[in-house]
């Protein structure tokens, strides 16, 4: 089984870290894993994305034209990606900032308010984890929340081991959502 | 030891470490620049020295001092850096040098641009510095092979003394895999006795120069350094054949471009067209027997090379398969990246007989 | 009403492309209002570096020339050499003029080289993310001097104004800044200077301007403003370096 | 009597106007964001403004003319 | 015009300067020194301009702030001084910039040494700089041919917006032969509108670049510029066969060596063994065609390249007989010049079947 | 009888290639002279550059490096951040320190890189064949300045020593000369100085030596030393540029 | 028809003008001429040698490894050079400071106290012009006395023009010296 | 009492230590030309040598010893 995941958003909205956790987690279930950034120029600012791959097999290109998911936190984003879902694949929409919906009728379209659920469990940072607890909560996903966890708590410095718990409550309500 | 997962630039940085390179001199340039921060941060605490050069040209002639003096030394740049390099280059093959050089190729010519690119291949495998030498080219493909080649690189350049150079690209540097710094065996290597240590007369004085005036002795210098390439190439080659075996088109490709060709192969599979992928590791030596090998078998029709350039290492495809089957060339440059389902059009053109 | 204040001629209509609150668009606009204000834009050839200037060439509405990283002074000789008649400027940061261009910006000093130089010291490399520039201070840190600059092993925050102002060639140096209106202003007045003096055929002239780097200083642009009056302007004196009669 | 106007799709949101302003009226306005992505800064109370253009010369963007 | 005995690099500089060459741009380097001593001597009397830069790397960028502003520029060194121009020259084919860089080859790698060599091929024909790009690169063989060669490089180089380098080595630059600067017929050529002279309005604004940071604009930048590489391909492809009816080894050979081959024909012809010469004069374009055409004929046997290195244009010229033929190289390198009788014994090595 | 001169230790036993009169030679054999003295032979690595002293190695009784043509100040950082008990020397022309390695002494005297430089200041390119050099005087005569140098277009002879005393990273810097027994003995003097300084770490050094060139000079050896005295020095002024306490 | 000869000598002695004189000269002639100095190290002094090949065909090589003729101003050179004298050709050695015989039985070999003449013509300096006069008088040079005075008419700028008649008197006497 | 030694096959007749001998007993060997092809330096009236290596100090080819 192969998880072709592209995330997308503003820079800022932590789309790199959240690949990269998702990535970690996959490691840490024994997957063959791949994160990609799209780097752009050499000045900051813009839109920002990664390609997430998780395999059974040995992960080939790391960039991803075909995607079993796409999550999408901001408007630009979704515009650019809609159509790289595979028929049958799952679109992930942070409602919050899209105000529109997806066009697509052959795929699984989910909207989760995430800045709004982020804000309501105290800090807007967390929008990216609600949209990953909303990924990984749909049905097949190799990755369990609790890997997640686990990586997360190898990639944050000791000093910083505090802000978990909220990570925690951000990927269960985004689960949560998936689920209503 | 436990995988972590790993930028590919840090992830050099860190085998570079391992492997117990003690002194980086550089000069910032995207998209390597996470390989000197790594260094910058990473070298003190192993007692090494981390100098960000005033230029590529100055930090390549560091790299010559510091490995006439004996050190484990490495630099790393890309493209338009690596082409400023190139006089110190020769003049390391020259002096016969080791050291290790890395090529994040990012797209040219000229400033160009910094989205990966494979059209470095004449420039490091040809040599784009002057004169009659070689460095030997490493290409690797995924994360863990990078941590591999680096360490297996600066054994090599001290076997031989030769430069080595790693050849990447912008999205090696840039993804993430995991990786495994395995506990390595270390080659058997000859004592630096001709490094500048200072003279004590217990060995003879140390000279590190390219300079032979008289033509016959800079002929004898540099047929001795070829007797070497002979070596290497016996020695060193190294190539990765996958699903030859029946395949009935060859595609030849290396580094980002090769896992993209495995992709191809996967789709190719399942509309049952069997391909075949050889993949150079070394892209100097370049692994032309292996070619040779599959090109007689009658289940091979035709060789495509897939790169992220106009045309470079089909070349030396096209040499090895010599006439006998026919050698195509598919290429996407300036940083596009070829998509795998185009590649497979290639291929069923071939097919076809429409190219 | 009248308009007292309008972006310049001078300048295209593509906005920057700049992080919020960097100040080479301030330095920018000096140009173009320098150019305008000279009537000289029609005969001005100017040169963009590689930095984060790189894309100068999208901004001043002159001809442009890209230059190779730290090579703008030799392609402003090139140019100057075909067309002595025209007014040729590069504008360079501090990577690209005081650590591998070196060479170049000392030698179209010390040739009189009849072209301006706007020098953007902003103490580190803004385009690549942030490593230690020549001119960083001690104690700094950046990408590549995560432990702050020392001088024992990367020496001391380098003084290109001075060390250039010893040349003979040199027409005319100041170093300004434009942490403020006040010295913006100045600024503005040095570069103009700086032109006049090319146009009379004087020698080399050049203006280092202290300039931000919120991005990777770390700071809002604000803050930024305060850093180059606090810290950078103590050790880069403002003022004339070298100016012929 | 002064008036500056903001070529709001240029700016940054970077508040170096904010800043400069010696009457304080220049502020970022919260409730907007421009096609950048950013809040745009505007003038509050314009008839307090001098027309002095420190705005307009601290801007990095070029966003602002003055008239006086 | 009557001839007049001249030395190569001088031929070379009085060549640029009647071509209307005005600006010269260079660094001392042996063996070509008599290239910036003629034009510091001459080109102020004709209204033009000299500059010994303060070293290669602001040479080639004077080249091209120069190029860009218009002007007619050349710039020379050797082998050393080119590698370090590779940067420049791949942001001259970048910016599609015309220019004439001189190569008057030495020994290498490294310092080397200063006697004639032809082991910058690689460098000057494959891309010694970074990305994809090719230099027109011109091979004269005698001195006359050099100044028409500089005269047509000038005119290439306008007419398709791209650098051209000649090609020499040592012994063509200090040897002297007769010479006659005939009148030539200029090309039509198209007008410089693109160059940055000041901007009046009356034309788009001038940008000289090689940016562009989209890759897919990157790409089709680079495709434009090698679609018009088809156009030189077809147009100045130039080759000399001599002797190749009834030939039974045709020896390939540029440069100073395709004149030591001629000596061999000559030697080879009164020991009854018919032999041939296939002399690219232009390196790039490299005319594969030509030895396409001779490739099937019966009467061929086998091709010899011999090069004064270690084998460097056998790989074009192997890859033109495309494995048809058998292809042999016989090579010199560090400043050794080939002897004719060596070159003899290889053809007869090669006809014996010893090799 | 006791000897009171003789070749020192540190010069190997191969005979100079330079020219009859050459002052190459002399400082060569200075350099040694101080070696021997501070017995520091064993523990010393010279750099070679291109130009006349290409053949260096083959003179110094030491380890050696041959470096490109400028870059000996790279390598030799190169080898001093290697081995930073050793001693570590470059030996420059003025082609090759002042013109194409302009970036890299200015870039190795700023980070104080703890080596000792020798430069041989002849004005001239020795080696190609009497070529322009940055310190070619004005009005003088070379293959590429046929009609004298011009300081309209081709600059003024610079002053290297000067330049760099504005460096912080400097310790101690001199411009001597060998044209006479007193200088000869003054030179010695700074050379010794230059490597003390170096071995108790102060950072770096350099002595200037103001040299001949009789060969592409057209003078004979003789000559050549009062041209030194009465052309050069008055342009060159002898003298301590900068020394650190 | 096809000479091919090479002068040799100290630096100093006018072995490279001598050569550039005749080549000069075989193109007065409407012949095929080449000239090349061996060129050494980037440094004066030692000895010096050049190559001169007249010929009726095209020049190939041009340089000259079986020589029709030698011309050996000083010791080292004839030493250097002696053996490549094809059987048959021509050795002109400079007999005042060459103290040794020709070893060769096969070829034609001409001793000529070229500096003392020259001194006797008031002028060391055109030794190389007698040496040269020599070459020329031997049976069936392409090239006549009367080309090489008027090539250096064309090679002396107009300051020199007075040095003429001295190289016309010294390339005479090298004749008279062949004939003698 | 003085002497100085010259490795005569080293000289190259540059003269300079002619040039500075306070003595003016240091000459050119007119009659005689060494292996490299110089007349080398000698000394003539050795007793009047003041062994002050003057000589042997501008000697740019290390040809001469000095023993007092
Ligand atoms: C030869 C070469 N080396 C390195 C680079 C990468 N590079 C791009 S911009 C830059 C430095 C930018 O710093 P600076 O000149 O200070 O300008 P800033 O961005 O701070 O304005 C570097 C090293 C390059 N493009 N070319
Ligand atoms: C990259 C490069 N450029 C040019 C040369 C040719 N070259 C050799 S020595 C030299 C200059 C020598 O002058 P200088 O440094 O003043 O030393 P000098 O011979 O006067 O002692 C040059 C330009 C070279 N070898 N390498
Ligand atoms: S990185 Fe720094 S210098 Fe560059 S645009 Fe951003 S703030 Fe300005
Ligand atoms: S200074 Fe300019 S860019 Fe910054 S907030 Fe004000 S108007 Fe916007
Ligand atoms: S013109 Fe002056 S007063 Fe008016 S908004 Fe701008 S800064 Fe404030
Ligand atoms: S060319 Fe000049 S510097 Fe070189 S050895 Fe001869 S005299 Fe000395
Ligand atoms: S030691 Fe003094 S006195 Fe004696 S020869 Fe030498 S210079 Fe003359
Ligand atoms: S100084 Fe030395 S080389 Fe010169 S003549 Fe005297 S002994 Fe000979
Ligand atoms: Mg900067
Ligand atoms: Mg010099």
């Amino acid at each position: 089984m192969t998880e072709q995941i592209i995330m997308a958003g503003f820079g800022g909205q932590g789309v790199m870290s959240m690949g990269q956790l998702l990535a970690y987690a996959g490691m840490l279930e024994g997957k063959n894993v791949s994160w990609l950034p799209s780097y752009g120029p050499e000045m900051r600012g813009g839109t920002a994305n990664c390609c997430v791959i998780i395999s059974d097999d040995m992960v080939g290109s790391p960039i991803v034209t075909q995607a079993t998911a796409v999550i999408a936190l901001n408007k630009p984003s979704l515009d650019k990606f809609e159509d790289t879902v595979v028929p049958g694949g799952l679109l992930f929409i942070n409602s919050s900032l899209v105000d529109r919906k997806s066009v697509r009728d052959d795929i699984q379209v989910y909207y989760i308010p995430a800045n709004e659920e982020a804000d309501r469990l105290g800090n807007s940072k967390v929008a990216n984890s609600v949209m990953l607890g909303a990924y990984l909560a749909r049905a097949g996903s190799s990755v369990t929340p609790e890997s997640v966890i686990e990586a997360l708590k190898k990639v944050l410095g000791s000093s910083k081991q505090d802000l978990i718990p909220l990570n925690e409550k951000a990927l269960k309500r985004g689960a949560e959502l998936i689920n209503e | 030891m436990s995988k972590v997962l790993m930028k590919g630039n840090e992830a050099i940085a860190e085998a570079a470490i391992q492997a117990g390179c003690r002194y980086f001199f550089g000069y910032p340039i995207t998209p390597q620049n996470e390989i000197p921060a790594y260094m910058a941060k990473r070298l003190p605490m192993v007692g090494g020295c981390f100098l960000q050069a005033e230029s590529e040209v100055a930090a390549i002639n560091m790299v010559y001092g510091a490995a006439g003096a004996g050190a484990r030394v490495m630099t790393s740049s890309s493209s338009p850096g690596i082409s400023l390099k190139q006089e110190g280059i020769s003049y390391i093959a020259g002096a016969e040098l080791p050291c290790l050089i890395v090529n994040i190729v990012r797209g040219g010519p000229g400033l160009g641009g910094i989205q990966p690119a494979q059209s470095d291949y004449f420039q490091a495998v040809k040599g784009g510095g002057h004169g009659d030498y070689h460095l030997i080219v490493l290409a690797p493909s995924t994360i863990q092979e990078m941590v591999d080649l680096v360490q297996e690189g600066f054994d090599i350049a001290d076997q031989y003394r030769n430069p080595v150079m790693i050849l990447g690209d912008g999205m090696l540097g840039q993804m993430m895999e995991p990786v495994e710094f395995k506990e390595r065996k270390p080659r058997q290597l000859p004592p630096k006795d001709w490094a500048t240590t200072g003279w004590k007369g217990d060995r003879p004085r140390a000279v590190i120069n390219s300079l032979f005036i008289d033509p016959q002795v800079l002929e004898e210098h540099v047929q001795r350094i070829y007797k070497k390439y002979e070596a290497i190439k016996a020695n060193e080659t190294k190539v990765e054949c996958y699903n030859c075996e029946d395949a009935e088109i060859i595609v030849s490709a290396y580094g980002t471009t090769a896992r993209i060709v495995r992709s191809v192969i996967e789709l190719a599979a399942k509309e049952g067209i069997k391909v075949g992928l050889i993949r150079p590791i070394t892209l100097w030596p370049f692994p032309a027997d292996t070619f040779s090998s599959w090109v007689e078998r009658d289940h091979v029709k035709a060789f495509l090379t897939v790169e992220m350039s106009m045309g470079q290492m089909v070349e030396d495809v096209t040499l090895s398969v010599g006439g006998r089957k026919p050698s195509y060339f598919y290429g996407r440059t300036g940083g596009m990246v070829p998509n795998p389902f185009d590649i497979l059009d290639e291929i069923k053109k071939i097919r076809g007989g429409n190219r | 009403m009248a308009i007292v204040f309008k972006k310049p001629e001078s300048l295209t209509d593509n906005p920057f492309h700049y992080c919020p609150g960097c100040t080479h668009g301030i330095v920018h606009r000096l140009i173009a209002e320098v150019m305008d204000e000279l009537n000289i834009r029609q005969d001005t050839i100017g040169v963009a570096p590689v930095g984060c200037a790189v894309f100068a060439y999208d901004y001043f509405n002159c001809d442009m020339q890209e230059a190779a990283h730290g090579r703008a002074p030799a392609v402003a000789t090139g140019i100057k050499r075909v067309h002595p008649d025209k007014v040729v400027f590069t504008y360079q940061g501090d990577g690209d003029l005081a650590s591998i261009g070196a060479a170049e910006i000392v030698h179209a000093a010390n040739r009189g080289e009849k072209i301006t130089t706007i020098f953007i010291n902003n103490a580190i490399y803004g385009m690549t993310g942030g490593q230690m520039a020549p001119t960083t201070l001690l104690g700094q840190v950046t990408v590549t001097s995560p432990y702050g600059r020392q001088a024992e092993t990367e020496g001391y925050p380098i003084r290109m104004s001075e060390m250039l102002a010893t040349l003979a060639g040199v027409a005319y140096i100041e170093r300004v800044s434009v942490h403020d209106i006040k010295h913006i202003n100045q600024a503005k007045k040095a570069i103009r200077k700086a032109f006049e003096y090319q146009i009379a055929g004087k020698g080399f002239t050049m203006v280092e301007v202290l300039s931000t780097c919120p991005t990777n200083w770390g700071m809002t642009p604000v803050e930024s403003l305060e850093w180059v009056k606090d810290r950078m302007i103590p050790y880069y004196p403002l003022g004339v370096k070298k100016e012929a009669e | 009597m002064a008036k500056v106007t903001f070529d709001e799709d240029r700016c940054k949101g970077c508040e170096l106007c904010v800043h400069v302003c010696p009457k304080g009226i220049v502020v970022i306005a919260a409730d907007r964001i421009n096609k950048k992505g950013y809040h745009p800064a505007t003038v509050i109370e314009m008839d307090k403004c001098i027309g002095c253009a420190f705005c307009a010369r601290m801007c990095p963007d070029v966003v602002i003319e003055v008239e006086k």
